[in-house]
Parts: C-alpha cells; sequence; structure tokens
C-alpha cells in the first residue's frame, strides 16, 4: 500500500467566525489540505452530539467543531454553552470508542486564516495517523452475523459507508 | 411405532449428529452478559436462543421457563433488509429483491408456549397473501420442543388452551421421564424427518404416544402443572363490549408505554417498514414495531388514533384476546408470561386478563339468567 | 418482612387520603408475578392495603408517573419516595416538569447502611429497613430535613464502578468493541427510556425523522447512535437510580454509561444531579472559566 | 414467492401543485408489464415511495376510465412527503399497489343519485370517484359534489371543480371555506362543510332521493365526525353513506398490524368503508 490514506474530515463551523476564518485563508492563498468537508452553522451552540455521531457513521475519520472564542459569541453565550457540551460529549465519545485522534474542537476568529490552515493541516496529519475510522465496518460485520443467525442473505447495514470505503485508497 | 427416547447426557452427541446431517442448531445458551453487567444478573434473563456449534453444546441450557429471549426472531427477525435501492447520479433508479436464505435449521429445547405461536402466526402471515420471509423460515426450520418441568407465577399456558407438553408448533416433543430420560413425539410428517436423530427406545417401556393433541391430562414423565389462572371463555365477549370501561384506565396507568412486553411476545408480529441510507443507496428494512409507541399510528398530520397509553394498552389486550380470535379464530397470546417477567413497571397481562375474565364470567351469567 | 413499615407507610397514605390532602398515592404493590415490584395507584383509603416497600432492587423509579398526563388532573398526588425517587422528582421541579403545588411525597428513609440490593428478593422484603415519614411532605419540607442531608445521596443503583474501571484500562479499539457488542443486544424496546423520570420529553430524539438522526433499525449502528445519545441527554442530569438498567430485558449494562458521565461532570462541573430544585442542570449551563485545555 | 415490498418503478411524468402545501404527480409506470397489470378502480390505494426516505400511502387520484398513468396528490406533512415534493420530472419513485377494496360504483351507485363531500386533501380521494362518474354520467342519477377547505388557499382542485359545473356534466357543485376565512372576493359559499351539505341537498331541485342515495365524505376526522349525522338526518342511510379511512399503513397487504380497527384491516378490509360498518367498528379512528 503505497498510496497515502487521505481522511476525511468533517467540520462543523460558525458562520460568523471560523467560517470567516477559513474564507480568510482562502483569500490569503494560505495552503491546507482538502481533506476537510466544512459545514457551516449558525453557531457552535447548534452543533448538538448528534451531528457528531452522523458524520462519523457517514464515513467521516474526524470531526472538527469550530466557532468563536469566549466572548465572542454572536449570541453571546452560545459557544460558552457549546464548550460545556463538548466537555462532556468528547469524555463519552473517548468511553464508547471513538478517541480524541479523532476529534478536535478550535476557536478559530474571522481574523485567524493562519490558524485556521494550521489547525486542518495538523488535524489531517493526526487524523492520517489514527488511520480510516473503521469502527462502523466492525460494526457492520456484527450486523451481518447476526442477520445471517436469522437466516438473511445480503447487506445487513445500508451500503452506503462501505461505498465511500471502496472508492478511497 | 417404535417409541423414541434421549439420555439427556447424551445431548451433545445429538446436537452433533444433526449439524452433520446438514442442520444449523439454535439451542437455548446461558449468555455471558451477567459478567459485564452492572447490577447483579437476573439469572432468568440469561438464557437466550442462538445459533450454537460444538464449542457451545456444553453451555446449552434447557432449565429456563421460558427462556429470557424466545424464538421468534428466528422466524420473524427483529429487522430484516428486503429492498435494496440504488440510484446513481445521472441514472434512473434500481430495486432489487433482498429474499431470506435461512439454510436448514433445527431449533432444539423450545418450550411448548413459544412453538405454539408458530401455528398462530402462519395465520396472519399467510392469510390472503403468503409473506414470503415468514413462510421459507418457517419451511427451513423444524422446531424440537422440551415439556416443562418447572414453571412459575408468570406462566399461564393452560389458561388459553395450551398446555406444558403441548406439540403445538413443535416437530418433535421432549418429554423428560423419571429415570432421566427423556421420551420423544414426533409431531406429523415434518417430525419424521427428526427419527433419524433418536434411539429406539429398547426397553419399551412407554407405550407409543401419537397423539398431537394438547393438555395430556396423564401427565407422562415430570411435567409441570401449571394451574388455570382464568377462565378465558367470557373474556372476548366482555371485550368486544366493554370498550370504554375504566378498567382499561386503571391497567394502564402503571404501563410506561415502551416495547418491553411486544418484543418479548412470541406472538406479536407488527412490524415497521423503513428505508436507511441515502437518496443514492438504502436499504428498506423490515423491523418488529410495537402498539404501545405512541407514534405507532400517529400520521404525519399529527392526529393520533391512540393518543393515549391507555387506548394502547387496550389495542394489545384487545388484538389478543378479542380482534384477533375474531379475525383468526385463536387467541394471539400462548400463556408465555414473559410479557408479565420484562414488564418494568410490574405490569402483568395475566393479572389483567384475569380480572377481565371475572368480569366476563359476570356478564355470562347475567346473560345466562 | 417487617410489617410495621409497610403498615405504618398504609396508614400515612391512608389518612392522606381520607382527608383529602392527597388524592392520589403512587407506590408499590407486590408483583402479580415473577420478581418485579409493580406499580400501584392508589386513590381512596379502602384499598390502601395493596402499598408496600418495595426493594429499590426490583422497582421502577415511581417519579416516572409524576409526569403522566393521564393523572395531571389529580391534585396533589403524592409519591411514594425512596431517596433516588426525590432525587428525581428534585430534577423535575429543577426542570419545570411537574409543580411544587401539586407534589407531594411519603419519603422513605433507609434504615441500615445497607439496604439489600439483591433483586432476587421478593418486593416487600426490605420493608423492615425504611424507616418511613410520619405524614405526606411537600418537596420543600423533605429537602429541609435532617433525613434529606443524611440519605438524600442514597442509591441502590449497584455500582457501576468496577465496569467502568476496567473500560478505563482498555484502549479506544477496544471500549468500542465491548459498546458494540453489548448494544448489538439492543432490541430498541426503549424501556430504558420509558422507565427513566427524566426521560420526560413528549416526542423523543429517537422520534425525529427530518432528517433521521438515529436509525430505528434495531442494527448495531442505530443501537449505537441510540444508546449514546440517550446516556448524553442525562449527562449531568441522571440521578442515579438505576431504573433504566433495571428495565432492560437485553441486560445492557446501561449504569457504567451513566457512571462514567456522573462521574465526569461531578470532575469538571462539581456537581450532582437530583439535590437542589435552584440549581441549573451543568449542560444548559456555563461558566465563563469552565475547563478547555481540549479546545484549540 | 414474491417479495411484496419490492416497488415498481414509475417515472413522474408532470407535478401540479394544487395549493402551497399540496402537490400533484402523474406517473408512468417504467416497465410494459407493470402498467398492464395495475388495473385499479376507484377507492384503491398505492404505497408510494421516495428512496432512502419510505413509503407514504395514497389514494389513486385518477379513475380507472382516465387510465395510462397514475395520479397522487398529498400534502407535505412527513418525512417522505417532504422527500417526495424535492422530487423533479423524470425521477423515479416507487410504487406498491393497487391495494385495498374500491366503491362499488357497479354493484351499488349505479342508478342512484350520489351526493360526494369533501374536506381539505380528503377532496382527493372523492375526486377520484367523482371524475369516475362523471366519466358514466348517464349511468347514475343527480350528482352532487361538496367541497371544501379551510381557505381558499388550502383548497386543492379549486378551478377543476368549479368548473365541473358548466362542463355539460349536469353535477351540481358546491365548494366552500370555513366562516371567517374568506376574502372580498372569495365568490363561492362560507360555511363549514355539514352545513353547506345540508343547505345544498335540503334546496336541490328536483330533490335528491336521499332515501335511496349514495354519499361519499371524505377529510379531515373532525368534519367526517360532524358531516356523518346530517347525513343521515337527511334520510341517507348508513348502509350507502361511504368514507374512506386514513390509517397509518406499512405493509399494505394485512400483515403488519398498524392500520388495524378492531378484527378489520384497513388496508385489505378498506380502506373504503360504510358509515353503518364504521358503527360496528371500536371507536379507535
Amino acid at each position: 500500500m503505497s498510496e497515502r490514506f487521505e481522511p476525511r474530515i468533517v467540520a462543523f463551523v460558525c458562520t460568523w467566525c471560523t467560517y470567516a476564518g477559513a474564507d480568510l485563508a482562502g483569500t490569503s492563498r494560505y495552503v491546507y489540505p482538502p481533506n476537510v468537508r466544512l459545514i457551516r452553522v449558525p453557531c457552535t451552540g447548534r452543533v448538538d452530539a448528534s451531528f457528531i455521531l452522523k458524520a462519523f457513521e457517514s464515513g467521516a475519520d474526524g470531526v472538527l467543531v469550530s466557532g468563536c472564542h469566549p466572548g465572542d459569541c454572536h449570541y453571546t453565550s452560545g459557544n460558552l454553552h457549546a464548550r460545556r457540551r463538548w466537555n462532556v460529549f468528547r469524555e463519552l465519545l473517548r468511553f464508547v470508542g471513538i478517541g480524541d485522534d479523532r476529534l478536535a474542537f478550535s476557536w478559530v476568529s474571522a481574523a485567524e486564516g493562519r490558524k485556521f490552515a494550521d489547525l486542518v493541516c495538523d488535524l489531517t496529519e493526526r487524523v492520517r495517523a489514527a488511520g480510516p475510522f473503521d469502527g462502523y465496518g466492525r460494526m457492520s460485520y456484527i450486523a451481518e452475523a447476526l442477520a445471517a443467525e436469522c437466516g438473511q442473505q445480503g447487506p445487513a447495514e445500508s451500503p452506503d459507508d462501505r461505498d465511500g470505503r471502496e472508492g478511497r485508497a | 411405532m417404535t417409541p423414541l427416547t434421549l439420555k439427556i447426557d447424551r445431548l451433545g452427541d445429538l446436537l452433533a449428529k444433526m449439524a452433520a446431517a446438514g442442520f444449523r442448531i439454535v439451542a437455548p445458551v446461558a449468555s455471558a452478559e451477567s459478567d459485564t453487567s452492572a447490577t447483579a444478573p437476573r439469572p432468568r434473563q440469561a438464557v437466550r436462543f442462538a445459533v450454537v456449534g460444538p464449542q457451545d453444546y456444553a453451555r446449552v441450557d434447557l432449565t429456563a421457563t421460558p427462556a429470557a429471549e424466545g424464538i421468534k426472531r428466528f422466524f420473524l427477525p427483529q429487522s430484516e433488509a428486503v429492498v435494496r435501492m440504488r440510484q446513481n447520479e445521472g441514472q434512473s433508479a434500481q430495486v432489487s429483491d433482498i429474499s431470506p436464505d435461512a439454510p436448514p435449521t433445527i431449533i432444539f429445547g423450545a418450550r411448548p408456549c413459544d412453538a405454539a405461536a408458530l401455528p398462530v402466526l402462519d395465520r396472519v402471515f399467510s392469510w390472503d397473501s403468503d409473506d414470503r420471509s415468514w413462510s421459507h423460515r418457517r419451511q427451513q426450520t423444524l422446531v424440537i420442543t422440551i415439556a416443562c418441568q418447572s414453571s412459575d407465577a408468570a406462566c399461564f399456558c393452560t389458561s388459553i388452551g395450551g398446555a406444558p407438553d403441548s406439540t403445538a408448533g413443535s416437530d418433535a416433543l421432549l418429554v423428560p421421564q423419571d429415570d432421566g430420560t427423556m421420551q420423544v413425539r414426533l409431531v406429523g410428517e415434518r417430525g419424521e424427518k427428526l427419527r433419524q436423530f433418536f434411539d429406539a427406545d429398547d426397553a419399551g417401556s412407554a407405550a407409543p404416544r401419537e397423539d398431537a393433541t394438547t393438555g395430556d391430562s396423564g401427565k407422562a414423565g415430570q411435567v409441570t402443572v401449571v394451574p388455570p389462572r382464568f377462565d378465558i371463555s367470557g373474556v372476548r365477549s366482555w371485550i368486544e363490549n366493554n370498550f370504554d370501561d375504566k378498567l382499561w384506565d386503571q391497567a394502564a396507568l402503571a404501563c410506561l408505554g415502551c416495547g418491553a412486553c411486544t418484543y418479548g411476545c412470541p406472538t406479536c408480529h407488527c412490524f415497521d417498514l423503513v428505508d436507511e441510507g441515502t437518496e443514492q443507496s438504502s436499504l428498506r428494512r423490515r423491523n418488529w414495531d410495537s402498539c404501545q409507541f405512541r407514534n405507532f399510528t400517529e400520521h404525519a398530520s399529527g392526529h393520533n388514533p391512540r393518543p393515549w397509553q391507555t387506548q394502547r394498552y387496550r389495542q394489545r389486550i384487545a388484538h389478543k384476546f378479542a380482534y384477533f380470535p375474531e379475525r383468526f379464530g385463536t387467541t394471539l397470546c400462548t400463556g408465555c408470561g414473559r410479557c408479565v417477567r420484562v414488564c418494568p413497571a410490574g405490569v402483568s397481562l395475566l393479572e389483567i386478563v384475569g380480572r377481565i375474565a371475572a368480569k366476563g364470567k359476570i356478564e355470562e351469567g347475567r346473560a345466562d339468567g | 418482612m417487617n410489617h410495621s413499615s409497610a403498615e405504618q407507610l398504609q396508614q400515612v397514605a391512608a389518612s392522606a387520603l381520607a382527608v383529602g390532602s392527597v388524592k392520589l398515592v403512587i407506590g408499590h404493590a407486590a408483583g402479580a408475578a415473577g420478581d418485579r415490584a409493580a406499580a400501584c395507584f392508589v386513590d381512596s383509603d379502602d384499598n390502601v392495603g395493596r402499598l408496600t416497600i418495595a426493594s429499590p432492587g426490583v422497582a421502577t423509579n415511581l417519579a416516572v408517573y409524576a409526569t403522566r398526563p393521564e393523572i395531571s388532573h389529580l391534585s396533589p398526588i403524592a409519591v411514594v419516595a425512596d431517596p433516588p425517587t426525590l432525587r428525581a422528582l428534585v430534577g423535575l421541579l429543577q426542570e419545570g416538569q411537574v409543580e411544587a403545588d401539586r407534589l407531594r411525597v411519603i419519603a422513605l428513609w433507609p434504615q441500615t447502611a445497607e439496604v439489600s440490593q439483591s433483586p432476587s428478593d421478593s418486593a416487600d422484603d426490605d420493608a423492615g429497613a425504611w424507616k418511613v415519614s410520619g405524614s405526606v411532605q411537600t418537596m420543600e419540607q423533605v429537602l429541609a430535613s435532617h433525613e434529606w442531608v443524611a440519605h438524600g445521596q442514597w442509591t441502590a443503583a449497584a455500582q457501576a464502578d468496577d465496569l467502568v474501571e476496567r473500560l478505563l484500562k482498555m484502549s479506544d479499539a477496544e471500549r468500542w468493541q465491548f459498546w458494540s457488542a453489548e448494544f448489538a443486544r439492543c432490541s430498541r424496546c426503549y424501556a430504558c427510556r420509558a422507565s427513566c423520570p427524566l426521560c420526560y420529553c413528549r416526542r423523543c430524539v429517537a422520534e425525529k425523522n427530518q432528517p433521521q438522526w438515529i436509525d430505528t433499525s434495531a442494527t448495531p449502528r442505530g443501537n449505537f447512535a441510540w444508546n449514546v445519545i440517550r446516556a448524553f441527554h442525562l449527562a449531568g442530569r441522571c440521578i442515579d437510580c438505576g431504573a433504566c438498567e433495571r428495565a432492560c430485558p437485553q441486560g445492557l449494562p446501561l449504569g457504567a454509561l451513566n457512571e462514567f458521565l456522573r462521574r465526569t461532570v461531578a470532575e469538571k462541573f462539581d456537581y450532582r444531579a437530583g439535590l437542589e430544585v435552584d440549581s441549573t442542570p451543568p449542560l444548559a449551563d456555563f461558566r465563563t472559566d469552565d475547563p478547555e485545555e481540549f479546545i484549540r | 414467492m414474491d417479495n411484496h415490498y419490492l416497488p415498481m418503478m414509475a417515472e413522474i411524468r408532470e407535478i401540479v401543485d394544487q395549493t402551497h402545501d399540496v402537490r400533484t404527480l402523474r406517473l408512468r409506470l417504467k416497465s410494459a408489464d407493470d402498467i398492464e397489470s395495475f388495473r385499479w378502480q376507484a377507492g384503491q390505494f398505492g404505497l408510494f415511495s421516495a428512496f432512502g426516505e419510505g413509503e407514504s400511502t395514497f389514494c389513486i387520484g385518477n379513475p380507472p376510465t382516465r387510465p395510462g398513468h397514475i395520479e397522487i396528490t398529498f400534502k407535505q406533512a412527513g418525512r417522505v412527503t417532504s422527500a417526495l415534493r424535492q422530487l423533479d420530472v423524470g425521477d423515479t419513485i416507487g410504487v406498491r399497489g393497487p391495494y385495498g377494496n374500491a366503491f362499488p360504483i357497479d354493484d351499488v351507485f349505479r342508478g342512484r343519485d350520489v351526493v360526494f363531500v369533501g374536506g381539505g386533501i380528503g377532496i382527493a380521494p372523492v375526486r377520484a370517484v367523482y371524475l369516475n362518474c362523471l366519466d358514466r354520467r348517464d349511468e347514475f342519477g343527480r350528482l352532487m359534489i361538496i367541497g371544501g377547505a379551510r381557505t381558499a388557499d388550502d383548497f386543492p382542485f379549486l378551478d377543476e371543480t368549479c368548473a365541473l359545473a358548466g362542463a355539460g356534466h349536469e353535477v351540481t357543485v358546491g365548494v366552500t371555506i370555513d366562516p371567517g376565512r374568506e376574502s372580498s372576493n372569495w365568490p363561492h359559499r362560507v360555511g363549514l362543510v355539514p352545513d353547506v351539505l345540508r343547505e345544498m341537498v335540503e334546496q336541490a331541485s328536483p330533490a335528491v332521493n336521499t332515501a335511496e342515495a349514495v354519499a361519499i365524505v371524505c377529510g379531515p376526522p373532525v368534519m367526517i365526525k360532524f358531516t356523518l349525522p346530517v347525513l343521515h338526518s337527511l334520510g341517507f342511510a348508513d348502509e350507502r353513506v361511504y368514507t374512506t379511512l386514513e390509517n397509518r399503513m406499512k405493509c399494505g397487504i394485512g400483515k403488519c398490524g398498524r392500520c388495524n380497527v378492531g378484527s378489520r384491516y384497513v388496508c385489505k378490509d378498506g380502506p373504503v368503508f360504510t358509515a353503518a360498518e364504521l358503527h360496528r367498528l371500536p371507536n379507535d379512528l
């Protein structure tokens, strides 16, 4: 396997700070890897725990959540509520087996184009080092075993995740 | 015909013989879950039916009455993909059939109350049109039951017309004998397929028992006695005539509206069809569903024919003891008592149907008088 | 069985119902069959005889009924409440799910340090281990009592510590493997949700389908999402009664998830759920100096 | 043995927006065999799927006298209807059916006066029947169509319904919206459907032979609840008052247990029931 693993990273970014920061990174022509798919949300406070799970379910190898620095929230305290949530959800995900190497949180302001580019570079390398997130793939073997037990052929899980995998190195 | 016996210490040999003949074996095994459970294990819950290989034969546990999880899922899987759909960009959508593919299977050690549910469900799955998945798994699967040697306070098969040594739904029934052997009763043509696995009873002690009837009064061997809990005769008519009785409110008050009873029930068969996946690639799955869930009947408009737990609880009881009998001529319950055992709130169908039976009796009496 | 406690409970309930100071008493009765205690609703002093004191190891948390719409027309209602039930009621008051004016309790206080936790005990074996409060009380009165100070944190949930410790020693991949296998058994009967007093949402996230956040199929994927989200929605709110795990017909070790989150919330926010009506649940709150060492 | 859950494929040929949230799709089955075998009667339904989202139950909105396509009209309400609204002409949807019973047009309606009452999205199933009857106009007596909606903006098939009266069909048409919801330029009736029904039947000339007539009522549960007693008091026999039940369904073929009312499977014994049959069912609708 000579080909390098290109991780898929989903980033939930707030529209007021990090999205603008990512924009600045682009207009400033900072180079960062194309592995990140940005999903713009009004505020990090909008990022429900199920968004993060859904991203992993849908084939993400890593997830980033990023928004305004404390004190800068467009809605005063959305990011502070979000911070509390991450404090706990991050621990819970670790406890069920999705470790810190696949999950990142950051504050990136509209002025921090450089920081955004660096962040994405670092995160991409970190997730690359962690390798493909195959947790759901392993899960589908359990599903197949269960389905076979009940006398069923064919796919036990929806095929979309694994199709995504097939197209990749 | 020569009576057949099974020496229970030869169980491993029997299972191996069946496996060698090409059958997959499903049997009740003690699960290891109690190791991981944070609370003390509830012993009864640890026995479940699972596919077993030679390494598992020693774990086969024939003592649970009945097992925490029954055999329903081997005929009606909890979740089953039935259609695969694909639609690629710029191409038209395609659907493909996913057919059931159960290997020839012997379920060994089921309880008569679990097996009795099979012919009951045959009625709904074969009326008007045949349900392919159900029929296929029924065809592929032989069921060997064991007459119960023990029962508990939740057991009420005899009140439903069943018995701890009923052969309904079984292809063979094993009846434990005082000498530690099991007498084998083969049932019907399908049962004959099992003859090859059992030894002829050389001693010829027991007379051949060809009767496939239920509730055999002269109980052979060590079959337990399940005392009658209620007289079912007035139940259906009481339910039909007392749709708005306050008994339903009282009975349902403690009900928390989970699906534990329906999922454990050998006769509950309601299901959902859902698509999972994306527009490009998805599976249509058939999943167990429960009439106890609020959204079971809820329309997208928000209208719900059964918005209250009282109505949903009544539906469950009425479906089992009035609607299904009216439609299909048999009660949708085998008296296994699993719903009573699993209910987190201690709601007892046995108790409630008992109350209905008592009321029905009184009404019947009035009608006669 | 010690009759005196159960009889005392019946007396307290009977006199409150007789004078009309409560309209309904929610307690436990001996289960009709099996090990489990049954929830029991007593609306007149004629049928208080059914009330008994159930071992928390075989009973559901009665606070779950305080939010039931079927009895919303009855006021006030009295809940027979051991400390975990009281904590659940604190949670419901705190989150505005039940009105203080409508709620009374008949408090049960553990008499001995070691009230039996064995689920194999019959429902009323433990009666002697409990002290019944002498009268129906408001939650305000209970929370001001010295019994609350002494016993408020008492829990019957067998500690999931061992399992949590074991899991914490594993690698991420091993933990994933462990939970995938456990969750694979989940039948999605939602007994955990139904028996949880703090899971009161009229429409659960598991029923939201636009989009379908959580697959409804009882397949490992949907089961994983459901169990993780269920636990997370109770983070900082779970009052550690163990009702979910006792309710689970598949024997999932839900207590370990709850215990882990309880620890996390305690460590990070110095908070324990179910103790103060006037506090804000930690995940509905923030402080400007909350931990953020993990945020870049 | 067949997989009953495997849908036929159909292409969306035409999209018509009836109101802001009610849309009609005209579909054509892709396979010639399917077209050949898809024979239906007014009142029957199908299960229509948006792939990846699921199936929904709709009545087949065009009468068998207007074959060649399948028409469905639905209101955006849930996951599937929202997904169906995202589809364009040329897209594919899944079709299962036709399922259920039908209105007994040949056995009962023929030779009688027929009164059609539809409310809101309930106009769609009624329309399949009146179009069917209009296409066979000389087989029936008087035909009267009453359509109602909350507001003019919620009125599916409004123009089409109004135009029927002048199309030489010998049909009486009344359309109405709820009191208080009319604007100054609303030229039609204002009033609740049961009231308009009573007025139109009572004032009909020549009179409707209600004792022998047939009535069809579809609409929201509350409208049906208040319309049935009016029909009864006008002299309609419960055995000849028809409605279609809209219970939630999954399988459509009498297995899944979702649509059950009492011992009846709405998907097999219905969706068409007479008022007399409804009275015999448990009050679980």
